[in-house]
């Protein structure tokens, strides 16, 4: 039952509606119609519904409140830009309480009752895993912006895609040749003790004895764990680097507790931004983290070099130069992230209009259409970078990014590239049936 | 005489109410019946423990992780067909158990809530510590591929509702006939008198140790249905948050009767469903509630209709 | 042959010796009162016989039967019945229901039989009419009488009664001793008694305990005669 | 790092750890003991106790300290008055039932979350120390040449973390005087030991549990305050505290105080110092079921009297 007669489709194609200023025609006529009438008009220009799977309670509810300003922005942007083929997309928000049974309750609220279109944004791994297998049963395209190595490992389904953030996987691999080269060869490592914990350890250890490195010990430290200082000394003396990343609302207690561990005189230290994710590197008793790395998968600070698409998507979100929110400075963003939600409602939409979708009976024209994509160039759609899509494991990979403190801020100190973080492929989700 | 019907006809309705539901409900709803026929048999579960034998158990969720995992790990590392699966599933929970309920069952009263808790506890970490075959936190799915029973889809939306509902049929039906057997009766005698109880010459000791075997099971059954009919298996279902939820299930519905676990876990679900597409802030309502129904409907919400219109519900 | 027999039954409480080396007998068929003043150690003592309170040394034989090892629910299942001090039924549930998880340990494969057993105790005692009643409802006189019926239901051989007219008002307390002047004969009873009344009427044979150990026996006449126990008991709580 | 060195960072962690749980868990054995009911909503006077910290000191500004001591003032204070509040409206009508309890503090508990997260945010947010120095230890050994003073690599404290344990140690002892020595602490001793007997003899039971209630919320908010500029003020951050004062209060045995201390500093220490031998979950695996298994086999708690 196609809800668009074809005619319509092509007067709200993209092209023809960009001379209208039809966003906000779209808009105003879903606003002031009523269901019952002029039925056909306003299916023609019905909302695009994405259902968005928000961590607004829970323990991810920091990100998620700024994967819901991005979002919101994002969304005003493609509205502004005349919606997808020239129908204003509007967004579903429910929360999923960062729980992966709420999850999956929340994707049949999208499918059956709000009928979304497609579901979007979700970032903890067992909230992705747990809700996919009922993306797949309900037949709703799912994209996830978790950086979870779930997607390309073949585990879920051709209904889950992951086109807007590199995973887990990908960001480590091309972190050991900077590590490696430039930092020590003899790395210790701590790591939640959970599955995300469990592939950077896998991931990392592989990638750096790849390099002539080796991980000298591996320290998994409990998770809901809120101190952290007794963990500290089996980290053996010869260590040269120490590689940390930490989940959770604790993760300042940890940073801080390392510096006190090992007050003046401590080896190199690289950590995934995760661990000061949404913290301000400025915050008291981490000072020392002067000179030290992290990995960013987009700069939280304005570089020198700052490119245009940057500029525009920081202005867009809501923040500074310093990856804080513009109305508090206090309000550090989850900025490594966060840009995922950008690019993948930026994806959404090219993949809506190169498969000149209608309705739900075309999602999947829609996913073919994402499987189709490959190379992205940087720019407003991408502003973290060139990406490039794998269609075969619903995967994108891009550049990822290595700062130094430096002043108080993350100064990039190296660009890891797209080649860098390329693995062989794990699964082929196009072989599989919709 | 007239009181045993009466309460197998409630039961009886209620079971065709379900059926009904499913031709006249949206698939929304549909779908969330189908979740929560599996998490009443969750709080059935418990109910025979807290409800019935008087024993307050924090550590329910060690069980229902039981049956989940034990069914899971059993179809990822076994390819095990799902009905073999599902009676591994069974086994490793009554196995659990009895080893918990053989240590636990020396104590009593708070002192036996914790020892629960902390034993739920450690299982919890014991899932991510074997992260290595369980995925840990992240948890694994089981495809669609591997969930055909005897050959039968579980991923439709019929199919799911009706396997849940055959189990939650026979889990209720059951647990209905359980409460009237002489079994059942002392069950009840050591909830209001474990003293008198001992001295009518009742093994005490080992009929709380059957009930907790027999609760453990029924709530093992409920995760690997909840494996079966949505694809995940994951530690946050060994967590205490999954300990507390069928308490509070019980404990709205009204402890102690058959029906309870089933109107506990709807009532939750839907003051949770509903509330939330009005405000963001549904915690705050959901919060109001509770103390709103406790310090109002202090038996649960069956206790309310067994004290002012079924005064014969069982 | 004697139906119960304790050697050297000894309960010490941290240092404070509840009952020292008691030898007791119990004859098959009588009434048998156990009396003494407060703090003797009676509840002890039947608390030690019936597994309730493990016994810190000493044997209990039960038929002949050396029963010191085995738990409490283990010598109910023998054929004793043991009814409490402070009243203790299961109030929640009906009275019917309280005398079926009574009788219902030995009869609960054959339904028939448990309802005509239950209407039968609860005729005898005198509460039929009130079998539908939820037992926290009913008054204390009442409720004691259910306890008692619910010892009667398990058909015992031996009936211990701690206390039972404790608390029930005059006329109460003389349907008690008929009713058990009706069972002797029936079954043995061990009387745990503090009401000189009920203990002269009621019972065949009396053992005086003080302060943890047994201090004489004989028929009532030869107690009430016994200066000892004059001086240990009737002499200050004659009017108990 | 060495074995000796090791194990005496991981006690000195271990203290500071059982120097906030026994606040906490004595808040909870006072309101156990006194009241007999389970207080589910305690660990959210706790988090309450740390996020109102966060506010009074970014509200106050300037030296660190002095937000510090206005928080260690105020916050116990309001903490003790909502949880007061909460009794009279909330747990007085339903009676104290157990049950009951349970449910109406998960509703609780439910209300201060949500409202923490409405108004305070999902974020953790750091409270500055009023002093934190870092202090290397020394540490002794014999060797060939005697007996040797070194500094061993990463063995250190900090100020502050020492200022917390002295800071326990004194809210103890004046818990101990204020229980022992006043009118009220007496009233309340009297309380806990019979409530009906204390209400023919006068005693506004009511009122005294309500007082109760407050002062067991008060501490663990006093707790979280002093906590706070180690770990960070969180919404979601009462769940640990409350299920480990929940254990220390059985494990130590139901309504002993001294039973309460003993078993906040034998949990706070034990996996810190099983941690050195173990790798850290297993360590966590082993403690938990250890002190589980101490229940199963004293089911009374440690210095808890057998009832009967």
């Amino acid at each position: 039952m196609p809800k668009t007669e074809n005619g319509k489709t092509q007067i709200s194609r993209r092209g023809a509606l960009l001379g209208l200023g039809a966003s906000a025609g779209a808009m105003a006529a879903t606003g002031v119609l009523p269901g019952s009438l002029g039925f056909a008009q306003a299916q023609s220009s019905a909302p695009i519904r994405i259902g968005f799977q928000k961590h607004a309670t829970g323990i991810g509810a920091a990100y998620g409140r700024w994967y819901d300003a991005t979002t919101t922005a994002a969304v005003k942007r493609i509205n502004d830009a005349g919606g997808i083929n020239g129908r204003p997309v509007e967004v579903i928000t429910e929360d999923d309480g960062t729980d992966p049974s709420r999850g999956a309750e929340v994707l049949e609220k999208f499918a059956n009752q709000h009928e979304c279109d497609v579901a979007f944004g979700t970032l903890f791994s067992h909230v992705v895993i747990g809700s996919a297998p009922r993306a797949g049963e309900l037949k709703l395209p799912y994209f996830v912006v978790s950086e979870g190595h779930h997607v390309a490992s073949g585990m879920l389904n051709r209904y889950t895609l992951q086109p807007g953030i590199t995973d887990v996987k990908s960001q480590v691999i091309s972190m050991a040749p900077f590590v490696a080269d430039n930092l020590g060869k003899k790395v210790t490592m701590i790591f939640p003790d959970f599955a995300f914990g469990h592939d950077h350890r896998d991931f990392f250890s592989e990638a750096i004895e790849a390099q002539g490195g080796e991980v000298v010990a591996k320290i998994a430290i409990p998770p809901t764990e809120t101190t952290f200082t007794r963990y500290f000394p089996s980290i053996p003396r010869e260590t040269e680097v120490i590689y940390h990343v930490m989940v959770g609302p604790a993760v300042l207690t940890f940073v801080k507790e390392l510096g006190e561990f090992f007050g003046p005189n401590r080896p190199e230290l690289f950590g995934f931004i995760d661990s000061l994710e949404a913290v301000d590197i400025n915050s008291t008793g981490l000072e020392f983290l002067d000179g030290t790395y992290f990995w960013e998968g987009m700069p939280r600070y304005a570089q020198a070099n700052q490119t245009d698409a940057e500029k525009a998507y920081r202005a867009a979100v809501g923040v500074d130069d310093n990856g804080a929110s513009l109305d508090d400075p206090a309000d550090v963003a989850t900025y490594a992230h966060m840009f995922g939600c950008w690019e993948t409602l930026n994806i959404i939409k090219r993949g809506m209009e190169s498969a000149d979708y209608q309705g739900p009976q075309d999602r999947t024209k829609l996913i073919e259409a994402v499987e189709a994509m490959s190379d992205m160039p940087e720019s407003e759609d991408h502003p973290q970078g060139a990406k490039r899509f794998n269609g075969k494991t619903h995967q994108t990979f891009g550049s990822q990014y290595i700062s130094k403190v430096t002043d108080g801020k993350l100064v990039v100190e190296h660009v890891a590239s797209i080649e860098d973080g390329l693995y062989e492929d794990e699964v082929d989700y196009t072989t599989q049936a919709f | 005489m007239t009181r045993f019907s009466k309460a197998d006809a409630l039961h009886l309705g209620i079971l065709a109410m379900l059926v009904i539901a499913f031709f006249v409900l949206p698939t929304y709803h549909v779908g969330a019946v189908s979740r929560i026929m599996v998490l009443a048999v969750y709080a059935i579960g418990l109910n025979l423990l807290f409800g019935y034998t008087g024993l307050l158990s924090l550590g329910h969720a060690m069980f229902f992780a039981a049956g989940m995992y034990g069914f899971g790990l059993a179809i990822k590392f076994m390819a095990a067909p799902v009905l073999l699966a599902f009676v591994l599933a069974l086994i490793a929970a009554a196995a659990l158990s009895l080893v918990v309920g053989l240590l636990a069952l020396r104590t009593a009263g708070v002192a036996f809530m914790i020892v629960t808790l902390m034993f739920a506890q450690t299982a919890y970490l014991v899932v991510l510590y074997f992260g290595e075959f369980t995925r840990g936190d992240e948890g694994f799915v089981l495809q669609q591929a591997e969930r055909l029973l005897l050959g039968f889809d579980v991923t439709s939306e019929t199919g799911r509702y009706f396997v849940a509902f055959s189990v939650f049929a026979i889990c209720f039906l059951g647990f209905a006939r359980l409460v009237q057997t002489p079994f059942g009766k002392r069950l009840i005698a050591i909830r209001e008198n474990e003293e008198r109880a001992r001295m009518l010459g009742y093994d005490v000791g080992r009929y709380k140790l059957l009930a907790l075997i027999v609760s453990g099971t029924i709530s093992g059954c409920a995760g690997a249905l909840y494996a079966l009919l949505f694809g995940y298996v994951g530690a946050t279902f060994a967590s205490v948050q999954y300990s507390i939820l069928p308490l509070l299930w019980v404990l709205l519905g009204g402890a102690g009767t058959t029906i309870g676990p089933l109107i506990g876990v709807m009532f939750m679900f839907y003051l949770i469903d509903a509330s939330s597409a009005y405000t963001n802030s549904y915690m705050l309502i959901a919060g109001l509630v509770l103390v709103l129904l406790t310090m109002f409907a202090p038996k649960g919400i069956a206790g309310i209709l067994r004290l002012r219109v079924m005064p014969w519900l069982p | 042959m004697n139906i119960l027999e304790t050697k050297g039954l000894t309960k010490v409480y941290g240092g404070v010796v509840a009952n020292a080396d008691v030898d007791f007998t119990l004859r098959r068929g009588q009434i048998t009162a156990l009396i003494g003043p407060n703090g003797a150690g009676k509840s002890t003592f039947v608390g030690m016989v019936s597994g309730r309170i493990p016994a810190t040394r000493g044997q209990v034989f039960f038929e002949g039967r050396d029963i010191s090892a085995l738990p409490a629910h283990k010598r109910i299942q023998l054929g004793m019945a043991y009814t409490f001090q402070i009243t203790s039924v299961f109030r929640g549930l009906s009275v019917y229901e309280n005398v079926a998880l009574a009788a219902g340990r030995t009869l609960s494969a054959d339904p028939e039989a448990l309802d005509r057993r239950i209407t039968a105790v609860l005729e005898r005692v005198g509460i039929k009419d009130r079998s539908r009643q939820i037992a926290g409802d009913l008054s204390y006189g009442h409720q004691r009488i259910l306890e008692i019926a619910m010892g009667l239901a398990q058909d015992p051989e031996l009936f211990i009664l701690d206390e039972p007219t404790q608390g029930l008002a005059e006329s109460e307390v003389a349907d008690f001793i008929n009713l058990i002047r009706t069972l002797a004969g029936e079954t043995t009873i061990l009387l745990i008694e503090h009401n000189m009344k009920v203990v002269m009427e009621a019972a065949d044979y009396i053992t005086v305990l003080d302060q943890g150990m047994l201090l004489a026996e004989g028929t009532p006449a030869e107690i009430h005669a016994n200066a000892a126990v004059q001086a240990a008991y009737l002499g200050t709580a004659v009017d108990a | 790092m060495d074995f000796g060195p090791h194990l005496m960072l991981a006690t000195l962690e271990g203290a500071v750890i059982a120097a906030i749980l026994v606040l906490t868990a004595m808040g909870l054995s006072i309101v156990f003991g006194v009241m007999r009911v389970v207080n589910v909503a305690h660990g959210e006077f706790y988090m309450l106790g740390a996020v109102l910290a966060w506010f009074v000191t970014s509200f106050l500004g300037g030296h660190p300290a002095i937000g510090f001591v206005a928080a260690i003032l105020i916050a116990p204070l309001l903490v003790g008055l909502i949880a007061a509040a909460a009794d009279q409206l909330v747990l007085k009508h339903i009676d104290y039932d157990p049950d009951r309890t349970i449910v109406g503090t998960i509703g609780i508990l439910f209300i201060i979350q949500q409202t923490t997260l409405m108004t305070f945010g999902p974020e953790a947010r750091p409270v500055a120390a009023p002093f934190n120095q870092r202090l290397a230890l020394p540490w002794f050994e014999f060797t060939d040449n005697g007996f040797e003073m070194f500094w061993p690599w990463g063995l250190s404290i900090t100020s502050y973390k020492l200022f917390v344990i002295a800071a326990a140690l004194t809210v103890l002892v004046a818990l101990w005087l204020f229980l022992t020595r006043t009118r009220i602490g007496l009233i309340m001793r009297a309380t806990q030991q019979d409530s009906e007997t204390a209400q023919a003899f006068g005693v506004p039971v009511g009122l005294v549990y309500s007082c109760v209630f407050g002062l067991g919320a008060a501490l663990a908010a006093l707790g979280a305050v002093l906590v706070v500029p180690i770990q960070q003020a969180h919404y979601l951050m009462g769940a640990d505290p409350l299920l480990l004062s929940f254990i220390v209060v059985i494990i130590g045995g139901l309504g002993s105080l001294p039973g309460t201390v003993i078993a906040a500093i034998l949990i706070g220490m034990s996996d810190g110092i099983i941690s050195v031998f173990f790798s850290p979950t297993l360590a966590k695996i082993i403690a938990t079921f250890l002190v589980a298994m101490v229940l199963v086999f004293r089911p009374q708690g440690l210095l808890g009297r057998t009832s009967t």
